[in-house]
């Protein structure tokens, strides 16, 4: 008849479980060990203090420009959820998940002290590097999505990306192809409100960055970014159903970005102190602290001396960090791992480097 | 005339020309609240407002073929790269579009669009914030491709960009936006593209140079006339295209000996053209191979090795006594 | 509350206003005046003839590789549709549209017959060349959508492209910004279950194409595209929508090709004769003259008349294509217009081929 | 042995490494049933099934972004770009991505894939189906960039590029496609990329060339032996990157003269660096001016007049006359 409807019953799944007062919805707490409890605080208290240190470094002019994750750090439930045989594809506001996954922080001072090649990510760890190009690496974890259903690995590849990244061209692509082969890949959208200055608003004209699920009929949900339990919990799903042969899941989680874009970046030329206050009292580390504090896992002493162990775990970090800048390193590295083989002209260059190296000594 | 640096002389070419024609639009990432990364557009917003300044979504490809159509439209859209590193995200659309346009409609169509990006290193950046990749412009046919050199000619080359009826990609030197001001007229002032400029005058050797590079070209030829007395003549190409192979092939008739100086990587690089031309306009002046004083051939490291990386004055000095002695 | 639904009731309309028979669907008839119906007819029927020449001068090697359009006439539904202020942004399977518009049809037959530049496009047609890399036209349509709204003229840019399209990831940053700007843009994609051997079900994964236009919160619907009154009355309403201020539409025209992908492909290699056949059945054109039968508009006598004025007009074309390619077009205009001004270099090898030319003679 | 044209050749390569190496995977559009648009791929859906030979959505940037992905992951993706003239959508993959993990992770990962891709002009193709533009793979750092010109040299090029731990871009000229047969071994060959090859052998000038120019430049030397006495060095390219400047280098020592062809465009083209390596590396024995035979810097335009845009076999022997009369 003329005028059908096609009914898509659309809708977008909205998954909170712990809310700003740490109280938690019993139906759907994962329920998780309390030892992993712990572990998700330690993380989430890690990757902010590590941040904020990375700061007080960048001022003091000893890293370059970084992008600060405070805010974020409900993240790691998305590592915890993960097994790992699962790869991670990062962007670049992941330090946290990435560290959970086993990079040393002293990778990370390196790269952003703008020391590069010099020492490679431990074997095994199936984490890609930072992804600086917005959007760019998402059809890297259909690649390996792909490559683990090639191989029969019961696995997932999960990629992070901000919300300016759902406009990218690339993000479009990879979604598509994602259904298309159903691979078991996890796309996790930390959607922090702003992509530098260009808020979430006008980034895009959908009412959710979750529904865009809808264009590639893929699962698609909108959970509550702050909410370490909840974004546990939505990853373990879309993984077990990655691993069962579901193919692909979007993941929409809902956060903040409190600090600035990058260090280069000056937030206040675009944002209120309003907003970001707002969004202050909805902090992931203080909810999940409630939490913990009210199920009786964390003393009020116990906090502090986290706290104090983490600094020193850091603190133990840049001093690998300082051993290895201060080794002296060597120039004439950089012209390793461009290609297994140097070229010909490539060890003429590297030859003329090491004559200027060697008579402006 | 005020001193202003780069960023400020980019500013008023922009804010001038689009007092003065209202068909100028800007389309970038950041670029209106924000006023750009760098800066540039910083004030623009305010004074002419969310039509004329558009803070776009996060998609270079749509940047790039929104201003081309608008510029069949008939506007003169003036797009920002945030960073040339990402340009290539819109590489195909002006490969494709822009700079075929007016040849595939006969004419009835044309793209007078600029794409501006950042470019080059020496700013402490992240990664793929540092590259000098001008080359894959330069080799497009249809395209012109400009690098200013000093704040001054960057405002006079864009206002000429922006009037020119052909897509002309714009790359500027990050490693200048804040190295030093140099006097800037307020009133109108353009600087022909596909003109070379000559930096500063000399008869032992001829340095060709462009952007940021310009900068340890003219340092290097100041020391090299201090320490060694040889006066280097130094050519601030300006346009990689159209290249203006006249003034460099008659500054190297005159001197016999040439070096190139660029961060882009060596091989396929700017150098290699403009030995090109020099060997097929004037081989038999040369007195002594012409030297590429470049970037290697490697991705720019991150930014504690990008002084081994880019071509500084001690190796620009070395090509040029190596030169010499030949 | 933890798992909200956020309802977003998201339904994909199909419209249908005439059958395979020729019945019409008397409340959603357009009800276009007679001169209108009787034009978009010959449209389509000339939309035929046409190709069916340039495949036999295809065959016969004058001309090279094009893409067929046998199936999908009706195309010219959305051409009548528009106002001649409004921009039509084509891809390369819209020759009747083309002509509809005022391509002259020697324009397409010096285009495929590899003559490119010699003679421009009329002036004010608002209709861009043929774009062959796919996907990549629909941001220009946002462009010049822009350029509309800014200098307040009340218009619309409409863009086609296939299925295929639809995967490209400048599709999605053209849809994004044109719902972000609400820029009087209507997306017309033709889908003809093809892309080249790539089937629709393979080539994304959603149920309808027009559901995509969810991903952007922007209207979507769904047309038979072999009913040229269906296609006709969707991209009015979309026009009107667009001028009004309503912003973009999306709208998917479920079609066929009858035909081969280009005259290069053979698609008996990836398709079946009875899913040819069974689309043979809808022929946009014999419908359309069984309605006009009914109707008592068309008379047994004018079908074949108009065949035959069509051909006299084809092959009048034909003449002045063959006219201008035996002007003996001097090669060396290919130099002209990739700038306004030839630049030095390239004056040089112009002079360089002339030489060459004077010497060969 | 059999006579095979390149796309046997091709096939034949694909088809023997997929059985040798189950990492190697096809991607791309209608590679599969359709056996690809020039029929490279032909049979190899119905022998190693669709998990290994996928065909595609029309993304570019995803296939060359999944074979990525599934190069790191350990597999050995090898994806074809329709035509050149589309793989500029992927190219920011592969600038950013495929040629930069092996050096940004430390080699901890690598992209072991080829990018294959039909390039140039001579069939009588669609408008952007006959591009040229080799340089810009060729001028980015951590890329391969190779040409084949025969069959056979086609199937061992392949086969090295696939077996090789960095990414390759393959491009494959149409215009030899079907244009002849050749013995193409049944068993195991391969060509180091990197590496030249002496296509003919002559003692008064040099010509360089590679890909489908190759053809008209043999044609060349052989009429120029026959109508003039000239006797012509002929070096096959092969590989843009890394160059193997060593073995023209040679061959110009020896014949003091040089003419480049191909049928990229001139300026900022291939036969700019092989000057630029000349001069670097053996000024002194040039006699003349090296001539660039090659492409104009328009886009190629359609196929009337790419008789007239192609470096003809009349272009290479005028070029020849005038680099000996110099
Ligand atoms: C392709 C590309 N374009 C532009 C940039 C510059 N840039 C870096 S981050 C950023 C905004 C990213 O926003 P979003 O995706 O929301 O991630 P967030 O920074 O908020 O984590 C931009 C524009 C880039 N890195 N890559
Ligand atoms: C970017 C790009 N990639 C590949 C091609 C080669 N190609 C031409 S048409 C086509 C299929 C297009 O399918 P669709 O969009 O459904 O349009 P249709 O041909 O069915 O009208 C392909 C792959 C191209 N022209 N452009
Ligand atoms: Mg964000
Ligand atoms: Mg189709």
């Amino acid at each position: 008849m003329p005028i059908q409807q096609i009914d898509l019953a659309y809708r977008v799944k909205y998954l909170s479980i712990l809310d700003q007062e740490g109280k938690v919805d019993q139906a759907l707490d994962p329920a998780l060990p309390e030892e992993l409890l712990l572990k998700l605080y330690r993380g989430m208290v890690l990757g902010r203090s590590f941040d904020e240190r990375m700061l007080i470094l960048q001022r003091q002019g000893k890293l370059g420009t970084f992008a600060p994750v405070k805010g974020q750090e409900a993240q790691i439930g998305a590592a915890a959820a993960l097994e790992p045989q699962d790869w991670i594809i990062p962007s670049f506001r992941e330090t946290p998940v990435e560290i959970w996954r086993g990079k040393p922080m002293e990778s990370v001072l390196l790269y952003y002290s703008g020391y590069s090649e010099c020492e490679p990510l431990p074997e095994g760890l199936n984490l890609l590097p930072v992804s600086v190009p917005v959007g760019s690496q998402m059809s890297h974890a259909v690649g390996i999505g792909l490559g683990m259903k090639y191989r029969g690995q019961k696995a997932v590849a999960a990629t992070f990306f901000g919300d300016g990244a759902t406009s990218q061209g690339d993000f479009h692509e990879a979604m598509n192809f994602a259904a298309v082969y159903r691979a078991p890949v996890i796309f996790i959208c930390q959607n922090n409100q702003w992509a530098i200055s260009l808020p979430r608003k006008r980034q895009t004209n959908s009412a959710t960055l979750a529904q865009k699920a809808l264009a590639y009929d893929m699962e698609g949900i909108q959970v509550d970014g702050n909410d370490v339990l909840a974004v546990y919990r939505a990853v373990r799903e879309a993984a077990d159903r990655g691993r069962a042969g579901g193919g692909p899941t979007l993941i929409e989680l809902i956060t903040y970005r409190l600090s600035m874009h990058t260090t280069a970046d000056d937030p206040q030329k675009y944002r209120s102190e309003e907003e970001v206050a707002q969004w202050q009292s909805k902090d992931p580390i203080t909810r999940f602290e409630k939490y913990l504090t009210n199920k009786g896992l964390l003393g009020q002493q116990d906090i502090p001396l986290i706290a104090q162990d983490i600094k020193a775990q850091i603190s133990q970090a840049e001093q690998r960090w300082e051993q290895i800048t201060q080794k002296a390193l060597d120039p004439l590295d950089m012209f390793e791992n461009t290609y297994a083989q140097m070229p010909p002209a490539l060890l003429d260059q590297r030859q003329m480097l090491k004559r200027e190296l060697e008579e402006s000594l | 005339m005020a001193k202003m640096n780069m960023v400020q002389a980019l500013n008023l070419a922009l804010a001038q020309e689009m007092e003065k024609d209202d068909r100028v639009i800007l389309l970038g990432e950041d670029i209106g609240k924000d006023g750009g990364v760098f800066r540039v557009t910083e004030g623009l917003l305010e004074k002419f407002g969310p039509e004329r300044v558009l803070d776009t979504p996060l998609a270079e490809s749509a940047i790039a073929g929104c201003s081309i159509g608008m510029a069949i439209y008939g506007l003169k859209p003036v797009s920002e790269m945030q960073f040339s590193g990402f340009s290539y995200f819109a590489f195909h659309q002006m490969e494709a579009h822009a700079s075929r346009m007016r040849n595939r409609s006969g004419g009835r169509y044309t793209v007078p669009m600029v794409l501006r990006a950042p470019y080059g290193g020496g700013v402490r950046a992240l990664e793929h914030h540092s590259e000098s990749r001008e080359i894959y412009w330069a080799h497009t046919p249809g395209l012109k491709m400009v690098i200013p050199s000093t704040p001054r000619l960057a405002r006079a080359l864009l206002v000429s960009a922006i009037r020119d009826p052909d897509p002309v990609v714009f790359y500027e030197p990050k490693a200048v936006y804040r190295a030093f001001r140099e006097e800037v007229p307020e009133e109108e002032e353009t600087f022909p593209i596909g003109k070379s400029r000559v930096a500063r005058q000399g008869s032992d050797i001829t340095l060709i140079s462009y952007g940021a590079s310009l900068m340890a070209t003219l340092e290097a030829a100041s020391q090299l006339s201090e320490k060694d007395g040889v006066e280097c003549e130094v050519i601030d190409l300006l346009s990689l295209s159209p290249m203006d192979d006249e003034l460099f092939t008659q500054s190297v008739q005159k001197t016999g000996r040439a070096v190139v100086v660029h961060e882009a990587h060596a091989t396929y690089g700017a150098g290699a053209e403009i030995i090109a031309r020099v060997v097929e306009k004037a081989l038999l002046y040369l007195e002594a191979p012409i030297v590429r004083a470049t970037g290697f051939d490697i991705a720019i490291p991150l930014y504690q090795r990008e002084k081994y990386y880019l071509p500084t004055v001690e190796r620009i000095q070395r090509s040029v006594r190596q030169t010499l002695a030949f």
